[in-house]
């Protein structure tokens, strides 16, 4: 199983130990974790409310996993994504990638972030206490997204 | 067939999900319009078209993927996950 | 502090815990880690042993991550890299980044990897319970070291 | 001067550290022409000195990197840590 969409939180090292385990021919683990930041361009923040589209979301993540296997030699890969109700420290994402060579361990994990950013249907929701504002879409990732080629963002 | 809203175009339809009959619309677009006709709230949720992003069937797709035969048609904002 | 040379296994979960605590303003933080294969390119090993260079190695390593915190805004960093004997699926080198964004994350974390594997003094020594050999030098990591410019390998 | 041997370079020396005096060497590439000059030992150790990394008082340099009042100088492979 490549991918969860799931509420409750993760653990790192069992996800690193699952993805490695028995395999002696991993040479380099990659993992990327994404943190719900309390400073934002707009103020600080009290929560997040992350929303997503079940159903589509894994169907995302998933399409997003199998290209990544076809482009690098990966020996494993992880997808967890959080959705519900988050605070400022609270991990959102994680991505791991585990490969014979660090290049192709980087290069996916980097991959799969940048597409999961402009491809996988998620929306944030900052709330500060009172007021609470969707998060807009950054042209950065779609310009991250756009340097691995292929059909676009 | 069963149209989605996502995020701030859920929140100014005013429903998560809905029944609509597509009527003729052959397009993502063509819904729009035949949505924006029937209620403000629709005109609300739609002003700008730039911002918002279809999937058809859970597939991205954009306003003039034909929806013929589709049986789930999703209206949201660019994605901000990750 | 940011370096460790030891003997001792590391504990990824804990490090990454350690590095982030209290810091509500990391939005991103990516893990390296480096594992003994069993497969070489001169065939299966059933142990390798890692010599160093004693206080040369923590020099190396300290100078290795000033540069990185030089180029790149990083909340976080940390480099603990074993020595002495290892076996196939042993963990030898932990590279942790964190900071606001991913992009700094990797970048930094690639940064230090390829500058550790060309400029930090550690020698491997693979068995395969008969002969031992030393593991040549790859010219893909002086390759990939040079692409960050400055002083090359 | 102690000099410092790793690798391989120290199983075919057949010591990983010596004090040695450095006589008029001036730079790195001196101190192995007279270590050589020495024993065989060195004349295996340096056979193929395109292989020889070098470092001064624990900082990378190269054979022509200069020892004068150096007071460690070490002698090593490629390093392939990581």
């Amino acid at each position: 199983m490549h991918v969860s969409v799931q509420r409750e939180d993760f653990d790192i090292a069992a996800e690193i130990s699952t993805l490695t385990a028995g395999d002696r021919d991993i040479g380099a683990v990659v993992s990327f974790t994404g943190l719900v930041r309390e400073m934002t361009p707009k103020g600080p923040i009290s929560e997040m409310a992350l929303e997503h589209y079940p159903g589509m979301t894994e169907r995302a993540l998933e399409e997003i996993a199998a290209q990544a296997q076809q482009r690098w030699p990966l020996q494993g890969l992880r997808i967890i994504h959080r959705h519900g109700p988050l605070a400022p420290g609270d991990r959102i994402v994680l991505v791991l990638t585990a490969s014979r060579h660090r290049q192709a361990a980087f290069e996916a994990a980097e991959f799969l972030m940048d597409y999961l950013k402009t491809k996988a249907p998620f929306w944030k929701k900052e709330g500060d206490g009172g007021k609470a504002r969707w998060v807009d879409a950054r042209d950065s990732d779609d310009n991250a997204a756009r340097r691995w080629g292929g059909e676009g963002t | 067939m069963q149209v989605l809203y996502f995020a701030w175009l859920r929140e100014r339809v005013g429903a998560a999900a809905e029944e609509v009959d597509p009527g003729d619309a052959a397009t993502a677009r063509d819904l729009v319009e035949r949505l924006i006709a029937r209620d403000d709230r629709y005109a609300a949720a739609f002003c700008d078209l730039a911002a918002v992003r279809v999937a058809v069937d859970q597939e991205m797709g954009d306003l003039d993927s034909p929806i013929d035969g589709a049986r789930e048609v999703a209206f949201f904002p660019p994605v901000t996950g990750g």
